[in-house]
């Protein structure tokens, strides 16, 4: 734009209906610290230009100053919604590049917690998408569900948000019989739980004119502005990672992508509520199904790796020399370059790897969902209602902190 | 309405007394107006990272904040505390001091988890290490993040803090 | 992630940019010179089907043991990953990009989505696209110095930012800040 | 998987503004249910062994000090490096003297991987969380207060002597011949190892009312300890 603009005053003398707004990072309805700038016509929004970095905390710089094991817990802040799925995504990738092996129970346990992390993630959306749009009581039920999820994964791995549930080569304990037991009853109860939100706004005619028309992108348009997730699929796109490059137990499990037909923030909304039911009917087939095993390789690596190949982590204590001495004298890792992606709640999480032989990272790049479908708001906006925005920003689901990374 | 007795007097707390029938309190105005701040804390609605998702579960109805007179507010100018809740970066720094210049004063601020308390993992070029460094923090939440009860317990040490000062109300008249 | 016959069309194609090609970890990869990215992004798009753009980073090679001394790698590369959605294949182009010259051509023209993706590149990396419509760093603040992800950047930062040393200092006034203190300068 | 789009509304419906009535029906229905709200001071929520909570050093009943051998293994592991171990070499026998051992609890995030790579469970991690400060300096533990965190934590009513490390799993890295008695005497010998979990043996979802008895059968630690 080659007019000169300042904040918060007409765009152009005479103009008065032109106008240019600021909207967070401070607000209540941005999830978080996105800043949105805005040139309103009147009430529509002819430019917006979303401004992100408020949580840029140098990820991928940290995470070559950090060996791969550490790097893990790197990945628990990236979406904390669903800190799960990033584990588990992160041990796929460095899986894959040093090529350790995973027994087939932690595969399930995998797939098992991702789907939980799943349903967390869209449970916390649900709340806040319908809490930003003016239903609050969808908020308080949605918090009721994601608590008993939260719970289990305390029990589970002792933290219920930044969870480090997963290891290279497994994961960190195994599960008991009360919490399958609670995973049970979560899971017989959820349907009907999903009903009393449907009851709530499924219908509501108040969401509908919020939703239906609002924010449409079409399937071309979405495959080119990179989405991915459920912000694709209800464009109609058939875009699953759990179906394109299985991984963990994705194999073993039926389920069925749901798809929108429309690209609407209604079409999105009800991809996401389909998405629920899978993935509590894949949490039942992991109950079900959950082979005998053990949980870790043998070829895991220890949680102390040597970031330095051939130096040997030597722990000498001549007087309990033969408790302590340990020596770790890993080979030498791989030298070269590996892309994983793994389908998180929010779309496609990959990472990229490239080893120098070391035991740290050369350079981890974070694809995050997140910062594509931030990049999208800007063409979705376009022309759109100012009060639409929250529900456009609702509907792409995005989490600043895998944004910004 | 004659003498008035010590033993008419209904002690509502330690040192605030209620008259029957007067509708008045007696005791010294800090305890009253520290009984006042206490319990109608007013956080701003203003999340980072991880730790506001934990501090939404605090305000949600599992913990009911409500309880203790904590509602949170969309407005830094209708607010009188600040939770920092989440890694607080440099880009943000200053956007997070000018929220805490438009609260008015008496306000507090509770740093959440380690990285607003200490910049915890990210000890990187983009983060600053620690919310005290540019601002007053009145309350540390070790955790990462730490349960909604720690961030309610926090806040409960920020009412026996707000409960010994001593005239801080001075200073507004 | 296979890509079945679209290496060697490539090499017919561009048989001046393609600097050789493998396989690692089931993933094929295509080292390619800068020059004509866009005409080989638009011969993927459109001639091998691969609609969906998984990634775009860019990696410093400075320290990399496998390019040191080698003359097919420049000191940048910038990274592309592309998907075919239908015939579920893959393909991964490196494209080097010389310290003197740093600079390529962006591929927001087909990928609209490629835009935030690749001023990441250029806050982080330093690498310029031409033809970007909209070139400013993203992550970072606007006067930012240097670029946090190339080697050469220490983990804590070079110096610090100007915004936060004056934040630094307008908070310091608060720290000596006393009730009684400025009573008296009322007074 | 099409899913279903537009619901269909009819007028009648729509005249009487069926759906606003459902949702408020459903909402007057909850009214009568039972609150979940946790009245947290005076109800504590349910902590799992093996959460990750305040830390503390094990203090050895024998010697009345800290277990650590200054192994520097946790340091090592720590991605936050907020461990800080001091020692010196005893001369007589070249065995390690833990000086200090400092945690910086404000830059700790709590991942647990000292407490995983201790070989001699010396540093553990409580399920105390509340212990917020309004000092800085108050929660920078040094070794004194890593110990009296542990006796804080014995004493509270959630500690069982037995499993002040998590039982449910197992540190690696170790085999188990190197492992001396006393070493792993946090690992009780008489507790009872529950059977590994798999779904096709207990057919969870046929019978769920019958399977209320799993509890009974394998004593957990969770129900114990859940308040």
């Amino acid at each position: 734009m080659s007019r000169k603009i300042s904040f918060n005053c007409p765009v152009q003398a005479g103009d008065e209906d032109r106008y240019r707004i600021q909207m967070g990072p401070q607000h209540p309805a941005t999830h978080g610290v996105l800043r949105v700038d805005l040139d309103l016509d009147g009430e529509i929004i002819r430019k917006c230009n979303p401004h992100v970095g408020y949580l840029h905390r140098g990820f991928e710089k940290l995470a070559e100053h950090r060996t791969y094991v550490q790097n893990l817990v790197l990945t628990d802040r990236l979406d904390y919604m669903a800190a799960m799925a990033n584990n588990v995504g992160y041990c796929e990738a460095v899986e894959k590049l040093l090529a350790i092996e995973v027994p087939q129970r932690s595969r399930y346990l995998r797939t098992m917690v991702c789907e939980m992390a799943r349903l967390a993630s869209h449970l916390l959306w649900l709340a806040t998408h319908a809490l930003d749009i003016g239903a609050m009581t969808v908020f308080l039920y949605c918090f009721r569900e994601r608590e008993e999820l939260l719970e289990i994964f305390a029990e589970l791995c002792g933290s219920r948000l930044t969870n480090t549930y997963t290891r290279l080569g497994g994961v960190r304990q195994d599960v008991t019989h009360s919490i399958m037991m609670k995973l049970e009853k979560f899971v017989d109860s959820f349907p009907s739980n999903l009903e009393e939100y449907e009851t709530l706004i499924d219908t509501n005619r108040i969401w509908l004119k919020r939703t239906i028309d609002v924010g449409t992108v079409g399937a071309d348009e979405a495959v080119g502005l990179c989405l991915t997730g459920a912000s694709l699929r209800g464009s109609g796109v058939d875009y699953d990672i759990r179906k394109h490059f299985p991984y963990a137990a994705y194999d073993f499990m039926d389920f069925e992508v749901p798809l929108g037909e429309t690209g609407d923030t209604y079409a999105r909304y009800r991809c996401r509520i389909e998405e629920m039911l899978q993935s509590n009917s894949i949490l039942r087939q992991c109950i079900e199904r959950m082979p005998p095993g053990p949980i870790i390789g043998d070829d895991a690596p220890d949680l102390i790796m040597p970031n330095k190949p051939g130096r040997k982590v030597e722990v000498d204590v001549p007087a309990q020399q033969s408790l302590i001495k340990l020596v770790e004298d890993r080979e030498t890792f791989m030298e070269g370059d590996v892309y994983v992606a793994t389908e998180v709640p929010k779309g496609e999480l990959g990472f990229y790897f490239v080893s120098d032989g070391n035991g740290t990272p050369y350079r981890m790049h974070i694809r995050s969902p997140s910062f594509l479908h931030i990049s999208a708001l800007k063409t979705m906006a376009k022309g759109s209602m100012l009060a639409d925005l929250i529900a456009i920003i609702g509907t792409l689901d995005v989490v600043l902190g895998e944004c910004d990374r | 309405m004659g003498q008035l007795n010590e033993n008419d007097l209904v002690k509502i707390k330690d040192g605030v007394s209620f008259i029957p029938g007067a509708s008045a309190l007696v005791g010294p105005l800090n305890r009253i107006i520290n009984w006042g701040r206490a319990g109608s804390i007013w956080p701003v609605t203003f999340g980072l990272a991880c730790c506001a998702i934990e501090m939404m579960v605090a305000g949600s109805s599992t913990n009911d904040l409500d309880r203790f007179g904590i509602i949170f507010r969309a407005s830094p100018r209708q607010a009188d505390c600040l939770i920092l809740a989440g890694t607080i970066t440099k880009k943000m720094a200053p956007v997070i001091r000018r929220v805490y210049d438009q609260m008015p004063e008496p306000r507090y601020v509770l740093a959440m988890g380690s990285c607003a308390c200490s910049g915890g993992l990210f000890d990187t070029y983009a983060v600053v290490q620690g919310g005290d460094n540019f601002l007053p923090v009145d309350v540390y939440i070790p955790g990462c993040p730490p349960r909604p009860e720690a961030l309610i317990e926090g806040l409960i040490t920020l009412q026996k803090k707000i409960n010994q000062e001593q005239g801080r109300w001075s200073q507004l008249v | 992630m296979e890509s079945t016959g679209i290496i060697p069309r490539l090499e017919v194609s561009y048989p001046d940019d393609v600097l050789h090609s493998y396989q690692y970890c089931g993933q094929d990869v295509v080292l390619t010179r800068k020059k004509h990215i866009l005409d080989i992004c638009s011969f993927i798009r459109d001639q091998c089907a691969m609609n969906h753009l998984m990634f775009l980073c860019a990696v410093d090679n400075s320290r990399r043991k496998e390019a040191i001394g080698k003359n097919e790698y420049e000191r940048f590369e910038v990274v592309y990953q592309f998907y075919s959605m239908t015939t579920k294949h893959s393909i991964r182009i490196r494209a080097q990009v010389p310290d003197d010259d740093c600079s390529i051509e962006s591929i927001t023209s087909l990928w609209p989505g490629a835009d935030c993706l690749e001023r990441e590149c250029f806050d982080l990396m330093g690498i310029h696209f031409s033809s970007h419509p909209d070139l400013r760093r993203i992550l970072m603040p606007e006067d930012w110095k240097g670029h946090p992800l190339r080697k050469e950047y220490p983990l804590r930062g070079i110096g610090e930012w100007a915004g936060y040393e004056t934040l630094k200092e307008k908070s310091l006034e608060l720290r000596t800040f006393d009730y009684r203190s400025s009573q008296k300068g009322n007074e | 998987m099409k899913i279903q789009y537009k619901p269909k509304r009819d007028l009648l419906e729509t005249i009487i503004h069926l759906e606003i009535l459902q949702g408020l029906a459903l909402t007057l229905k909850k009214l009568f249910s039972k609150p979940i709200t946790r009245e947290y001071p005076g109800e504590m929520p349910p902590v799992y062994p093996g959460f990750r909570g305040q830390h503390a050093l094990v203090r050895d009943p024998v010697s009345g000090t800290s277990k650590c051998i200054a192994c520097l293994r946790c340091s090592q592991a720590c991605p936050a490096r907020c461990i800080r171990v001091k020692y010196h070499i005893d001369e007589s026998n070249g065995s390690r003297i833990v000086d200090n051992y400092e945690i910086e609890a404000l830059r700790c995030v709590y991942c647990g991987y000292c407490v995983e790579v201790c070989p001699v469970n010396a540093v553990t991690m409580t399920d105390i969380f509340e212990y917020s400060s309004t000092d800085r300096q108050s929660l920078h533990f040094d070794k004194e207060r890593l110990l009296e965190n542990w006796d804080h934590f014995t004493k509270s009513d959630s500690y069982e002597r037995q499993s002040y490390v998590n039982p449910l799993w197992r540190p690696r890295g170790f085999p188990k011949s190197r492992l001396t008695a006393s070493s792993r005497e946090s690992v009780p010998k008489n507790r009872k190892i529950e059977k590994q979990f798999t779904g096709t043996k207990l057919g969870i979802k046929k019978n769920n009312k019958e399977a209320g008895g799993y509890n009974n059968l394998y004593p957990t630690h969770g129900e114990k300890n859940a308040h």
